[in-house]
């Protein structure tokens, strides 16, 4: 792929730009000042931890995309990682809690609990799927709220929780288990395991795009039926593919987990995964645009704070976020539209059946607008 | 077309208790007794840090805040000094954090925390604004001396609402519905157990949580708060008290569309608006008064008296306590509901917080 | 020479299916019988378990109430769907409807909150046709997005308009009901029945009082677009219209069909259709009104349902109401009578065997009898189900529902594909 | 609307002053970066069948595409019984009487024969009994026989083309336009659709019919119509010209046949094919029954049958696609039986599948990834577990060359290939990497004449450097030139074998549709 930046970066911008105008224009109607909204938007990532909060928000982000993203790329839609990442994470964090071993090791262990608690949570589905033909859709929407139960389940206090205040949790981790951060003093620790994410990020491109197992998924993903032709095993893919969603899916919470929280608690919020879905398309399930996806989506998430320390309706955070998902996709898809009719343009000139004296027939771009 | 009379109530058929003697009238004026102290709160700049929903929510957080209403007109706190910041729906830790960072860098002090979910996040934010008074409700943070906790004995409120329970169902068994099944709501459940069986051992007790730990929907849809009820209801309660939030508007919908009486939680929730239509099933409601306990918190920081405050809200401080609204508790019923609450104030009665099965 | 008789060596393609439908029944007769057993299964449960609550009246009556939001739900899907739009914004636009309901029926009464939550619904199916018609966007970025906007829309729009009114930013004022009926001397009737504790004839009493009692015009309403949604959708020129944008949309596009249009009409229905789904949440018995967070993702168990019902009303009511009795089962009755369930699960599943080993299938009849003694074993061991567990009852029975049942899903084949005016070959 | 004349005008199509049935003047049509048509003038008689020839992309079809108002042209009138129209969408051709039967069939595979038909023109007569009875008049017509009620994914290639054209009637269109209805027949439905469309003639329609076949148009057509590149070159009387001489109009250069030479069959067995079966679900008799074939090195064994007789199920269960029930495959030494897809291309096969877009091609990655597909463990694609990328862009290169893919570079998604330079494609990888044996399906299957010839002589270097091929074909000319052996498949059983140095394509399809008894040749 030959990058053309102004093709890839255009878009979001003008996405991101259409979003705010609407937001400021609903801000107007609510009475509040748009440009003060902005300001504050802006200005909070100079206070406090924000910055460090955007970017340890967006390593958690940024591993929930990329689960999303290695289904989406052969068609599956892996609406479970909400529920893979839930029971990876309640699951390392009781045998984290229950072990002792020396740093490093630990809480390595407890990464590869992840990693296979993940997995197998994902095993379900793809099972399900490859033999039984059950639409992946719903069968992990049921898994998601099944993992509530599981969850609640385990972290009972006569199962494997245990009662703080008036929480419940998980035991908390040993020492040995905790990943130091990277302390920037007053402006927040960022987490050692953001690390994880980056190192996810540069494995799911290397894999993606340089080996045979990635080409065969997204063989699999572009035309099943060519794939299959091509001597792809579908049920295989659909197996792997599933598996290792769940695996990326099982580290979303261990940053936070192994750099902060050390236990997991009833409160654990929820919905990481509808996040990751929403910006694993943002990035258009691609390595470098899911980072930015990632970036935003916590810059946003922590925009209600400061708006709510102005006085503004914070709600308009997720209007936000819904409009920049929807603009983004339009944006893209009228560049993409545009950018077609260049290249068929430029095929058919190399051929030689564009008329010379041809007016440029770039109004049809875009035409199919009803 | 279907009246609005209770069509029919439960199969089960059932008869009132047989009540165990009642307790011992209480010496008059336990309670109220506490002379309106004074104090200057002029100076303060109070910040709260609500849970999800908010002022408004017509819960703890709207209850709170009506805590720092009263401390508005009644200690001179100045409306434009109180700085209020509420959490959205599944926010990250860090979050919680960064709220009260806010509040204590904009020189806010005290700061109210509104719900145990602020726990961790004050545990991490505390120590890095030793200068700052914190308070926070429904939880204690260990090793962090500048965090007040404002806990509530839950149980022995809900004791009271079994006791009123048993002397009023009409068949001897009552039930209880939980929003979620967490250690919180289970305090609830175990009072009002006790409550129940103490003023009548044989009673049939009943219960169902909506969703387990973790999953907080249970709080917020009405729809299952209503079916649950409705089951209970056929299983033959005829009283039913909830703390199950939001979803408590279905139980007592259940309630009087079965004919069946319902205890509210947390206010007085007869006279709640968005329950007016039907409050003739309230008999009373457990009051957990988180009002009272913020009063007195910002109270005993304008004298600089943290350490006369209660380690726990319980009937004792009235921290909890049940309303008379609705006039279904006559005066025979509440100097029964005295005795108890003198009982447990003496300690005679022990309230544990945990349910037994 | 191509002739017609196979005998003659025509050119009746080999690997064509064999014609169906010669020896098959009739899809509603088939629905019926499994009605049958499902509920002859139940009723036997129940009397051999000694729990009456797996067909109690009030059991379905519950059953019903909470299958009608997911019901709606489905029905949206199936509108947008079959026109060929993939719609997992269904979420918000059943968030989108609660709040319209809530706003209008404050206001002006039921049968208003109907028509707003129809026309809220519709507003976000309508966001969702202008970028998946019209511009061609991936259709679960738009749904996602759609999810996002209704509920950052409702959130923003209850702060600015609910507050003032109810002093909570996050709920409405009480909104007035609609008021139920009751088929009255059958209802009765149904009652002494029921309580008769007769085997067989209470049960099914029981559950026939449960769909006749305490009914709202709303339940009547959800109930009557299932027909009126075949009817439409495979019994009307427009209906066949809009199901061949969904099949293939460049064909009708060739015989003049205009799909831009159609699909634009499916989608806009699915999404009021959706709001009334929140409608029926704001409406039902139990609900003051709008409430932040009520929809609880009924949107997806909608989708779901539809996914299950493979694309068809009858389908999907099954999948609805498989749902909601579950729900309504765990709600009322908790952990142990959902051990009686895995009692009847065991009944059902000896029945498919023995008419699997009339059909001479042993392996499968083997397969299922394994699969009935397992669930015979739990039920004998276990006395209840953890209640962490059986919260999520509905969602485990329609996944082992889902593995059991071969799968002969057929989504409409052109479903998620874009469509461009002019682009085909 | 006026009754159409039944007279046939000789065999010349200039515009004239009289009233046509169709008139097209002046029709330019532009698509991003290609003129499908340029200034196109063609007029049709009433009553007349009228063929239009072309390579591909010539812009037959899109021509076609805005008589039948799918598309608007950019410039130009459209006259329709000497009076002008305009068309805003392909009802209001409809509406003056205009059907088309489209190149891709235009069908719902999940909408009964009946929803089909009337869907669009339920005006007519609603789409209940009388629908129904109206169609079932119609279908007798067409020859079809099957209840208006089955899905139409149940049906056989020839059904669907007789529900295209039950379609057209059904709307009561009197000038039908007919884009390649003869790709996917054999030649017994192409003489039965001939007849019908005789028969019809007689009674006052008018066609438009378009092939790549010359034969066919010379044998049905009045007169036709050569486009090249989006231009009318000229109209001629198909009986006074030869197919060469068409041939030749439409591109310029020398009509290739795909006759073999010398034989180059040596006794060395490449594929042995051994008692294979197999059954489908729901099917009372195999789809594949009793398959015993051998094809060795430096031979072309082709398979000739009618469409859906398991030629399909045969390629595909050779390729590991399928599982068969019973029976051994054996390529050299290795026995493929238990082998999965991937296997059987390492140990030697190619494959070029029936449909390249469903099977050959990742239509939106460019050249090099398609160049990759089912080599994606092979060098020069791949090394071990990793990809090498510049292998496959040097080697696609390399085809792209060597087999004159008609493409502006590498990285051009394979979708903006015309479909015989796809093809192409697809056949230069098939042939890399020095397969034993090579399957192919109608590998010209659409493909225009000099697509064809460049395909034919690459698959002939290749059997005299010794390579093993596996031929299915529906062009029997195609057939007969290349092949070494000939077997005739009937109803999943290998009925007939045929001499290709002697047998007629008339008395192959005799075999083929099981006329004739069994044995065979002369
Ligand atoms: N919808 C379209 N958008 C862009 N270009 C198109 C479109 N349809 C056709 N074309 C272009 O117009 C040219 C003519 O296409 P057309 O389908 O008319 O060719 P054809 O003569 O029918 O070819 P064939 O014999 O392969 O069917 C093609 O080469 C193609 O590049
Ligand atoms: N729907 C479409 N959208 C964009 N381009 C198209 C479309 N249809 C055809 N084309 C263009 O047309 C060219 C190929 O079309 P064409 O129909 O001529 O191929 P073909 O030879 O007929 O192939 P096939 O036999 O597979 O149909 C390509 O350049 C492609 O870009
Ligand atoms: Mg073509
Ligand atoms: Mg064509």
């Amino acid at each position: 792929m030959k990058l053309n930046l102004r093709s890839v970066v255009l878009p979001p911008v003008l996405a991101v730009a259409f979003a705010a105008l609407l937001c400021g224009l609903a801000l107007l109607l609510s009475g509040a000042n748009p440009l003060q909204a902005f300001g504050a938007m802006v200005a909070q990532v100079g206070e406090g931890t924000t910055a460090v909060d955007i970017v340890n928000s967006s390593a958690t982000y940024y591993l929930i995309a990329l689960a999303v993203a290695v289904g989406f790329q052969m068609k599956l839609f892996n609406i479970g990682v909400e529920g893979q990442y839930r029971i990876a994470a309640v699951t390392a964090m009781i045998v984290g809690g229950s072990i002792s071993l020396p740093a490093g090791l630990h809480s390595l262990v407890i990464i590869l609990v992840a990693v296979v608690a993940g997995a197998l949570y994902a095993a379900i589905p793809a099972l399900l799927k490859a033999y039984r033909g059950v639409s992946e859709v719903i069968s992990t929407i049921m898994l998601n709220a099944i993992s509530l139960g599981i969850v609640a389940f385990l972290i009972k206090p006569d199962v494997f929780g245990v009662l703080r205040s008036n929480s419940l949790s998980t035991a908390e981790l040993p020492e040995s288990a905790w990943v130091p951060g990277i302390s920037l003093g007053a402006a927040g620790t960022v987490f050692g395991l953001g690390l994880l994410s980056v190192l996810a990020g540069v494995g799911y491109w290397v894999l993606m795009n340089r080996t045979r197992f990635g080409f065969e998924l997204r063989a699999s993903g572009e035309s099943a039926t060519a794939a299959t032709a091509g001597g792809v095993n579908a049920k295989r893919m659909i197996i792997a593919a599933m598996l290792l969603s769940g695996a990326v899916a099982g580290l979303t919470a261990l940053p936070e987990l192994l750099g902060r929280d050390h236990t997991f608690t009833q409160n654990f919020p929820q919905g990481y995964g509808f996040s990751g879905i929403a910006i694993a398309l943002l990035g258009r399930n691609h390595a470098v645009g899911i980072a930015f996806g990632a970036l935003l989506w916590a810059f946003l998430d922590k925009s209600a704070l400061a708006l709510d320390n102005i006085g503004v309706p914070k709600e308009i955070v997720t209007i936000m976020q819904g409009a920049i998902v929807l603009s983004v996709v339009v944006a893209y898809e009228i560049v993409r539209r545009v950018q077609l009719a260049a290249e068929q343009r430029r095929v058919g000139q190399q051929l030689g059946t564009t008329n010379g004296e041809d007016k440029q027939p770039a109004t049809t771009a875009g035409g199919g607008a009803a | 077309k279907d009246s609005g009379a209770p069509s029919g109530g439960g199969t089960a058929a059932g008869s009132p208790c047989k009540l165990a003697p009642k307790p011992p009238a209480a010496a008059a004026g336990t309670s109220g007794s506490k002379t309106p102290e004074k104090a200057d709160g002029s100076a303060l700049k109070v910040g709260l840090a609500f849970d999800i929903g908010g002022r408004g929510d017509a819960s703890f957080n709207d209850s709170a805040a009506a805590g720092v209403d009263k401390a508005i007109t009644d200690l001179g706190v100045k409306k434009e000094n109180v700085k209020e910041l509420s959490a959205g729906p599944n926010e990250s830790e860090d979050a919680k954090q960064t709220r009260l960072r806010q509040l204590a860098s904009d020189g806010v002090n005290p700061i109210i925390a509104v719900g145990f979910a602020y726990a961790d996040a004050l545990k991490a934010v505390a120590p890095q604004f030793p200068n700052t008074k914190f308070a926070i409700v429904d939880a204690s943070v260990e090793g962090a001396p500048n965090v007040t906790p404002l806990v509530f004995a839950e149980e022995q409120g809900s004791f009271l609402a079994g006791v009123i329970a048993a002397y009023k169902t009409q068949k001897c068994n009552v039930a209880f519905v939980g929003g979620v099944e967490t250690p919180l709501i289970q305090k609830f459940e175990a009072g009002y157990y006790q409550g129940a069986k103490a003023a009548a051992p044989d009673i049939k007790l009943d219960k169902k949580y909506l969703t387990p730990a973790g999953d907080f929907t249970g709080f917020q849809d009405p729809s299952k708060g209503n079916a649950a009820a409705n089951g209970l209801i056929d299983r033959g309660a005829d009283v039913l008290y909830h703390a199950a939030g939001a979803s408590g508007k279905g139980v007592f919908s259940a309630a009087k569309a079965k004919g069946v009486m319902a205890i509210g939680v947390d206010s007085d929730q007869y006279n709640q608006k968005t329950v007016e239509q039907e409050r003739d099933v309230i008999i009373s409601s457990m009051l957990k008064r988180v009002d009272v306990a913020v009063f007195d918190y910002l109270l005993a920081v304008a004298k600089n008296d943290l350490a006369a405050l209660p380690k726990v809200f319980d009937l004792k401080v009235d921290g909890v306590g049940y309303s008379t609204s609705g006039g279904k508790i006559d005066s025979e019923l509440q100097a029964v509901l005295e005795g108890y609450k003198a009982q447990i104030i003496a300690g005679q009665i022990k309230v544990s917080d945990k349910p037994t099965s | 020479m191509i002739s017609k008789d196979p005998a003659d060596g025509g050119a009746v393609p080999a690997s064509a299916p064999q014609r169906r439908g010669a020896k098959k029944l009739p899809g509603w007769t088939r629905g019926l019988i499994w009605l049958a057993a499902v509920v002859g299964a139940l009723s036997t449960a129940s009397y051999l378990t000694g729990y009456p609550q797996l067909t109690a009246s009030g059991t379905l009556q519950t059953a019903l109430l909470l299958a009608i939001p997911i019901l709606l739900a489905a029905l949206g899907g199936l509108w947008a769907e079959r026109a060929g739009v993939i719609n997992i914004g269904l979420e918000g636009m059943m968030i989108m409807g609660t709040w319209g309901a809530a706003w209008a029926g404050y206001q002006w009464g039921p049968w208003a909150a109907l028509l707003a939550a129809a026309v809220f619904g519709a507003l976000g199916g309508l966001v969702h046709a202008v970028a998946t018609v019209t511009f061609g966007v991936n259709h679960i970025v738009s749904g996602v997005a759609i999810n996002l906007l209704g509920a950052g829309l409702t959130k923003y729009l209850s702060t600015l308009i609910f507050q003032p009114l109810s002093n909570n930013p996050r709920e409405s004022p009480a909104v007035p009901k609609f008021d139920t009926y009751s088929a009255q001397p059958l209802s009765d009737w149904l009652a002494d029945l029921e309580n008769m504790q007769r085997v067989g004839l209470s049960d099914v009493a029981g559950v026939l009082r449960g769909l006749v009692t305490g009914v709202s015009p709303l339940t009547m309403l959800a109930l009557l677009l299932v027909p009126v949604s075949y009817l439409v959708l495979w019994r009307s020129r427009f209906g066949l219209r809009l199901r061949s944008c969904g099949e293939n949309p460049v064909a009708a596009e060739s015989l003049g069909v205009n799909v831009y249009v159609h699909k634009y009409a499916a989608v806009v229905i699915s999404g009021a259709l959706a709001g009334l789904g929140g409608a029926a949440l704001v409406l039902n018995p139990g609900q003051p009104g709008y409430l932040e967070g009520q929809t609880g993702g009924r949107g997806y168990i909608g989708l779901a349902a539809m996914i299950f019902g493979n694309w068809r009303p009858a389908g999907l009511l099954g999948g609805s109401a498989l749902f909601g009795y579950a729900d309504g089962l765990q709600l009322r009755s908790g952990g142990a009578t959902v051990m009686a369930l895995f009692y009847a699960a065991v009944l059902v599943l000896v029945g498919i065997a023995v008419w699997l080993v009339a059909r001479k299938k042993l392996v499968a009849a083997g397969i299922t009898l394994v699969g009935a003694a397992a669930l015979y074993l739990i039920y004998l061991s276990v006395d209840e189900m953890p209640s962490q567990l059986s919260t999520y009852l509905p969602h485990m029975v329609t996944l082992v529902v889902l593995a059991v049942a071969a799968q002969r899903l057929r989504p409409p084949a052109a479903n998620g594909d874009e469509y461009r005016r002019g682009r085909g070959h | 609307m006026t009754t159409p004349t039944a007279a046939t005008e000789g065999g010349v199509g200039q515009p004239t002053g009289g009233a046509c049935a169709v008139r097209l003047s002046g029709i330019t049509k532009r698509f991003p970066g290609v003129v499908a048509n340029s200034n196109v003038h063609l007029s049709v008689a009433h009553g007349e069948v009228h063929a239009l020839c072309g390579e591909n992309g010539a812009g037959k079809s899109t021509l076609m595409k805005i008589l039948y108002g799918m598309q608007n042209p950019d410039e130009g009138t459209i006259e329709v019984n000497g009076e002008q129209v305009h068309f805003k969408s392909p009802s209001d051709a409809i509406r003056v009487g205009i059907g088309m039967v489209h190149q891709h069939f235009m069908l719902a595979d999940n909408l009964t024969v009946l929803e089909n038909v009337v869907l669009g023109a339920e005006a007519l007569h609603g789409i209940g009994g009388k629908a129904r009875k109206r169609v079932a008049e119609l279908a007798a017509r067409t020859g079809l026989d099957v209840s208006p009620d089955q899905p139409v994914e149940d049906l056989g290639v020839a059904d669907r083309q007789r529900v295209e054209i039950l379609k057209v009637l059904y709307r009561g269109a009197k000038i039908i336009i007919l884009d390649e209805p003869t790709a996917v027949l054999v030649p017994q439905e192409v003489d039965e659709l001939f007849e019908t469309l005789r028969g019809m003639q007689r009674q006052g329609y008018t066609f438009l019919f378009i092939s790549h076949k010359l034969d066919e148009v010379r044998g049905i057509a009045d007169s036709v119509t050569v486009i090249r590149r989006g231009t009318t070159v000229g109209t001629a009387d198909p009986k006074r010209i030869s197919s060469r001489q068409l041939a030749e109009m439409m591109v310029g250069s020398e009509l290739p046949s795909p006759e073999t030479r010398d034989s180059t069959v040596t006794d060395r067995e490449v594929l042995v094919v051994e008692d294979v079966r197999l059954c489908s679900l729901g099917a009372d008799r195999p789809v594949l029954d009793d398959i015993t074939l051998t094809v060795h090195a430096g031979e072309v064994l082709g398979i000739a049958g009618v469409e859906g007789n398991g030629q399909t199920e045969l390629v595909e269960t050779i390729m590991g696609m399928r599982r068969a029930d019973a029976g051994h495959i054996r390529l050299g030494h290795v026995d493929l039986t238990r082998l999965g897809t991937l296997a059987r291309r390492e140990a030697g096969i190619g494959y070029v599948p029936e449909d390249r877009h469903r099977h050959g091609l990742l239509l939106s990655q460019p050249l090099w990834a398609n160049r990759i597909l089912g080599y994606q463990t092979r060098r020069p694609t791949a090394k071990g577990a990793w990809l090498d990328i510049e292998g496959a862009k040097d080697d696609t290169r390399r085809i792209v060359e060597e087999f004159d893919v008609r493409t502006p570079g590498i990285e051009v998604a394979a979708a903006a290939l015309s479909g015989g330079n796809q093809q192409k494609l697809v056949v230069g990888r098939e042939l890399s990497g020095d397969p034993k044996l090579l399957i192919a399906s109608h590998p010209t299957r659409g493909v225009d004449v000099g697509a064809q010839a460049v395909i034919w002589d690459q698959i002939r270097a290749a059997r005299a450097n010794g390579l093993a091929v596996l031929l299915i074909s529906a062009d029997l000319d195609e057939l007969i030139g290349l092949s070494d052996t000939i077997k005739v498949m009937l109803r999943g059983r290998l009925v007939a074998d045929a001499d290709p140095s002697t047998v007629t394509p008339e008395q192959l399809g005799s075999a083929m549709t099981g006329v004739s008894g069994e044995g065979d040749e002369e």
